[in-house]
């Protein structure tokens, strides 16, 4: 099993979901982060005093899936979530070993 | 312009000096210049409580904002509807029944102890004609009865509110919709026409039964038992048969479930303190006069009093007990020397108001943790607030009113008590055998937002998620 | 104190019993005690300009609280800016040139349909000297230049205020500030001038057109139509050139924007509602006798009652359709009720009052949705509450007022629609073709604060980790 | 009823028309009907008192939700803490030591420099019998005394106010509240008394010191001196003892920290502006006559006049330095305007009160960031707003009111100035040199809610996680 | 060592800790994300407009343990955040390589 | 490539990140979360009942770096965020598999 893990602009949440959906993912969990990269460093000001605006609103989207489905899913967010500008996000993958479904206490490929 | 009344009083030190000048020009001045015609009087009154009910009807949205302050955000939006349809429920109530049950004049149904059933109407249109002689029917010594109606219907409303932070996070809606009805319908207006509407507490002559038992009527000038203590009977009997919020006393602790938004609170509190200027000014009921006005004024700075007495008092009482000052009971403790000095906002000075509503912030400092220790879960505090300081207010007219009677009072604080806290119980255990006040656990955990409402009050996650 | 009202009740009673000594009573008191003196009728009708005026000033910050809980958080701060900005944009532009365009008194440049083109100026100071007696230039028989002109001057801004919501999240600060200028200045006073500057649609005399066209004059006492209507039709036709929100009919469907904090919305909606007694009260214009006090408080007690209605019948009406309650209809209810009370506050009894409020309520529920089905984005629902339920109140002044006449009222709405909404349409469209008055796309996805401020309104993140 | 204006200007001019009819209507009207009756002079007065005195108490909400607004999150709930407390603390401080001390009327303890020491009593309840004639003691030509009280304490809370602001998430909470209460007593009082008490800067003859050295007195109708300026002088002297936030100004820049919550501190701000029409038209301190009363409405128009022009100098200003529009600044200016036209609310035109409200916005624009490069950290840009904007304001006064002069003026701002500055700072030293007046640094960094309150203003954390 | 990840229900989190306090965990993580499951979708109406409800609010919590306790924690998360209702949560076990604990620089299970 | 984790006291966060810039790190994603450790457990009282403040607030850095650079951001993050006090927070390190950069689909190393 491996979890994904793919940082994305906020307002693409709601794409990649769907198109995450018709690949047929059933969990995954979505969190709020702020983002640091390339986009990041544009000056503001506020109450006449200069600041760098380091870090961007970003949504962290996390799903354990089975080896199989990775490149799938990786081309779907990668897809839905590109706009071509600066600061689209990331997607990484690691290895899981052990997953458990609390309700029913199935194990590995059978709780995802 | 700031030393005009420096200038006024040497003017009228002059004045004194040569008194044959002061006394010719006070002749000259008296017979036109002094009096307050009849219509200026009615205009002023019928001011009086247009000003007051606004403020008292502020005071809505103060117990909203205090109320969406202190409980948890999952059950915020649930505590807005709550708090605007009770507003709303008290106001059609109120016109359909309540008022005319609170204030029979001759109608009474049971002489001093039920009012008349019918809804308000208001004077005609247009009471004067284009000279200003007045033309229409009724009593122009006092006030218009639109502003009088205006003016009582928001303590009516005043009391339902109490009864909604003390029930938070675990009410269905609709049940309490149902009480509130009926509460303002039906019970404050009775036990309030006993007193305001001169009924058996209060009657007009002194051949009344409190007269001649006690040797004194019940004083409540603007309600702490009247208004304060009924709401917070209501809240108690509420909250006995409700239960209090699941996981709140579990493992025989008190779980503390801190409210989500303080500064929210805050905003209410100060609202609330705003609002009582026109809930204790406002019950003089007159400022047509020279010696209304003034006293409208004492009551003016007698509330701000209290309230500050409250607020210092809760705060040197946390930072002594618990070593820290506890902001939740600051706020509490402005409301409870608010409603401590309800019940005489006019006869003590300044000192004494501020000691009266400095009791009252001890009170709830001592008595919120006191019903946690009885299971009984009051989100907001609105007991300790509303009826204990409610009773300590009523009685504390014996220290400033010569007119008030302990025994007399006590009886009246008790009989309230019996009637208000008895006919709720019988209310809320009806409404629990029959459609059930409570929701369903699983609900409660979800909060009664997204359980009730279908909505969050801060719904944002992922800011700007939502679709673009 | 509260039985004062049953013992001057009695006094009365008393009195009529014996009518010799009534009259006896009234004869000698009438001279010098019925009257209000002249000076007084001035000073108690100015005073009801200040309370009313500074009751419609806090709207301001009512639709500024509704607005910022209702848009989604990364515009917060842009509604913020801009509601303080349009009033404040108000302020200046009503002084220049929208209170003289308004009310040119015999100044028309055209007669009854164009005012007078010039800055405001008041009296001068000081209109009495130290006896009291009045030294300086104007009529005294109203109220003071500079009461009147802060009580109008509100009512121009909360024009404004309307449409600043229903164009939220993503119109331009600058565009935005240039239309509230000119209507301001220019759209609201020309066709307010109509009606209450004594234009066309409200001659002095019966010879005008609308006396002889349709036998009645146009009726709108606070303003259903004059402000409420105004502000809808400037929102709507704002709404159809800007567009809707990105994504918000994306897919063919109705994409939900659920506003930010509820809370804060709820506490915009009780604002408002406060603000209201000084609105539709403020409107009887005077209060300088008794007659005119007594119609003050029926319209406090009806526009209450309304506003009541409203919240009701939109919490009936949607937990009957969807099953829930919701809380934002039930704030929008409330404001469609006083919309709906506003054209007539003063003649209905408190049932119909609360009847017409309630009809606002059931409006608002069913108009909301229609307007996403035609796809025009009203992010806080202005146009329902303000145009739509302004247009039913306008109407249901024949309900209770025989000096109504539903063609004269029909042709009314028409016209100040016809003239309100085609101006604003050029203009709108002149400011979409030549500066542009919507945010690039990605600036509205990223939000107007930091795009348009750079800012946000809650910025933080990590409590505590901006800089220590 | 919009048209009345209409009509009664039309009435006139037909008066006018006919001159010997409206001499006669004068003339057959005059005795009886022109006339204020003393008692109703007495009432209108006292009325106002206690109007503007319950807007200027409602600044103390507004105050806390500016303050609660601009501080980080970690800081809030300590923000209303103190701004309740301080609230508190000047109700009984003012009532026990300041009222007096700056009214002293004849009992001067050092003539026309220091006050009376003693506790505020009202005057008794019930000032006149049951037919409305005076029995009582006292001044009948003024106000009453506690409405008097009442609205002169809301000025020295507003004062203590001012300082919190500027000292916000770094001071600890028991010096902060003992300062409050030296303001509340004595600094704020001997100050105010030197020129609303009749003292020595404005002595009630012309041969006084300022009389015969400067030829004027000096003038400030509703404090921009006397009150802002003080909380100004105060918290200046506060923030340099105190020293800045730690990392404000690390690594040699103005590290930015971003107010946690701006619609509540525009929320704030709106409280503020309404205020502000109790404060400025309430020092007008009479209404009994036409020509008070049509002078508060000139200072309500030009008070808002002041407020908008103060905000739209500041979005102008920062959309041409910055590029951007500061919301944050636009509120700092809506206050500066306040502030600006504080000290002469009365004799501008519309147009210069606006300007005059313009160029406070100015003044904040670019003295905030002149602080930050001075390393004086004002959390809210109190020091900007009623410091610097109030001694704009105080010299302003000569623009429009003859009676001033700039020597006075400036003299008297000096006077002020060195006085409040010097006790400040004597006192902070003293209180920084005994018990500290700052938390330790690790406190600051967790925040004060936690470190000194032991809570949170926002504790939520996975929503409805807190026990169920 | 094992990174625990587990998403559990909100009011489930405090039985969560203090099962996990008793048998010995010392440290972990706390955040706040929206679970997208078998539990999403059922269908709200807002203004008039119906719309589904994908996400839910979860609680992750994540914990470094060493290998040899990460069997005896499953079970405990997994017993204490049980409802047997859907949306229980799941719980997922990846490998850690390398522990530091800032404060002392130690290093690895030390670090835990 | 390896996925660094630390957690750390929220004031620390711009001097890590300012820290990390200096040493050539340009993305990483930063979340608030709430922790349990030593500095837990003191006790508050609120509304006269005494309760354990069991979860601090704290700040998550995730970062995705290549193999060779990983000593050198802990002992970075290690130096900057340390107060000596309880509760300075941890670090740890995991394996990453793969990486993507929406923007660009550019994979592995190249995508960092
Ligand atoms: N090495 C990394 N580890 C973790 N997150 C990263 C890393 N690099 C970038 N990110 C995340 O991806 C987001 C987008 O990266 P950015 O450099 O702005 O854009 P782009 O990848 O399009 O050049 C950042 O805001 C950050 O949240
Ligand atoms: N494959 C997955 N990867 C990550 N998180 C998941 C995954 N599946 C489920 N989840 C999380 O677990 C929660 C519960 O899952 P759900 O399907 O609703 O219930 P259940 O597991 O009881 O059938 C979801 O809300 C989501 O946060
Ligand atoms: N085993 C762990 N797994 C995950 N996070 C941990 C672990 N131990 C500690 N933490 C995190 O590190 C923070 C600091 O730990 P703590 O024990 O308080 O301090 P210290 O490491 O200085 O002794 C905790 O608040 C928690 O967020």
């Amino acid at each position: 099993m491996k979890l994904i893990v793919a940082v994305i602009k906020p307002f693409k949440l709601e794409e990649v979901r769907q198109a995450l959906t018709q690949i047929g993912v059933q969990g995954l969990m979505v969190s709020e982060v702020k983002g640091y990269g390339r986009q990041s460093g544009h000056t503001e000001i506020y109450r006449g005093a200069e600041y760098v605006v380091n870090f961007v609103p970003k949504i962290k989207i996390e799903m354990v899936v089975p080896d199989d489905r990775v490149d799938a899913i990786l081309e779907t967010i990668s897809t839905a979530a590109r706009t071509g500008k600066i600061g689209d996000g990331k997607i990484f993958v690691a290895s899981v070993e052990q997953a458990v479904r609390v309700r029913t206490d199935e194990r590995d490929e059978d709780a995802l | 312009m700031k030393t005009k009344s420096l200038v006024a009083l040497l003017a009228l030190a002059a004045l004194a000096a040569d008194p044959a000048l002061a006394q010719e020009t006070a002749e000259a001045a008296a017979p036109v210049a002094e009096a307050v015609p009849t219509h200026s009087v009615f205009i002023l009154n019928t001011l009086l409580f247009l000003i007051g009910g606004f403020l008292v009807m502020w005071m809505a949205a103060g117990f909203c904002m205090l109320e969406a302050g202190l409980v948890r955000s999952k059950n915020v939006a649930m505590q807005c509807t709550k708090n605007i349809a009770l507003f709303s429920i008290a106001s059609i109530g109120y016109f359909l029944v309540g008022f005319n049950l609170m204030y029979p004049g001759d109608g009474w149904s049971i002489d001093g102890m039920l009012g008349a059933f019918m809804p308000t109407s208001l004077e005609p249109v247009g009471l004067t004609d284009a000279d200003g002689n007045f033309t229409g029917p009724g009593d122009i010594t006092y006030a218009s009865v639109g502003s009088d109606f205006f003016f009582q219907l928001m303590f009516c409303a005043a009391t339902a509110s109490i009864v909604s932070g003390a029930l938070a996070e675990r009410i269905k809606l609709w049940p309490f919709l149902i009480f509130t009805f009926v509460l303002t319908c039906i019970i404050y207006p009775i036990q309030a026409s006993w007193k305001w509407g001169a009924g058996w507490l209060n009657p007009s002559d002194d051949t009344g039964f409190m007269a001649t038992t006690f040797g004194a009527e019940f004083l409540d000038f603007a309600g702490s038992t009247v208004v304060h203590s009924v709401g917070g009977w209501a809240a108690l009997a509420g909250a006995l048969i409700l239960g209090p919020r699941l996981g709140k006393y579990a493992g025989g602790k008190v779980n503390v479930m801190p409210g989500s938004n303080l500064p929210l609170a805050t905003l209410g509190t100060f609202i609330l303190w705003l609002g009582w200027f026109g809930f204790n000014g406002g019950s003089q009921l007159a400022m047509g006069s020279l010696g209304d006005v003034a006293d409208v004024s004492r009551i003016f700075t007698n509330t701000n009093a209290a309230a500050a007495g409250g607020v210092m008092a809760a705060i040197f009482l946390t930072q002594l007990l618990y070593g820290k000052v506890d902001l939740t009971m600051a706020l509490n403790g402005a409301l409870a020397g608010l409603v401590s000095i309800t019940a005489e906002p006019l006869t003590p000075s300044i000192g004494l108001a501020t000691a009266i509503g400095a009791v009252g912030g001890v009170i709830v400092v001592f008595t919120v943790p006191m019903l946690d220790k009885l299971k009984i879960d009051d989100v907001v505090g609105a007991i300790p607030v509303h009826l204990f300081a409610g009773i300590w207010g009523t009685i504390a007219v014996v220290l400033s009113n010569g007119d008030a009677g302990i025994a007399a009072q006590l009886f009246s604080i008790a009989v309230v008590g019996v009637f208000v806290f008895g006919v709720s119980l019988v209310l809320w255990a009806f409404l629990h055998m029959t459609i059930g006040i409570r929701v369903e656990e699983e609900e409660e955990m979800a909060g009664l937002d997204s359980a009730e409402l279908g909505l969050e009050a801060y719904p944002e996650f992922g800011k700007g998620s939502q679709f673009v």
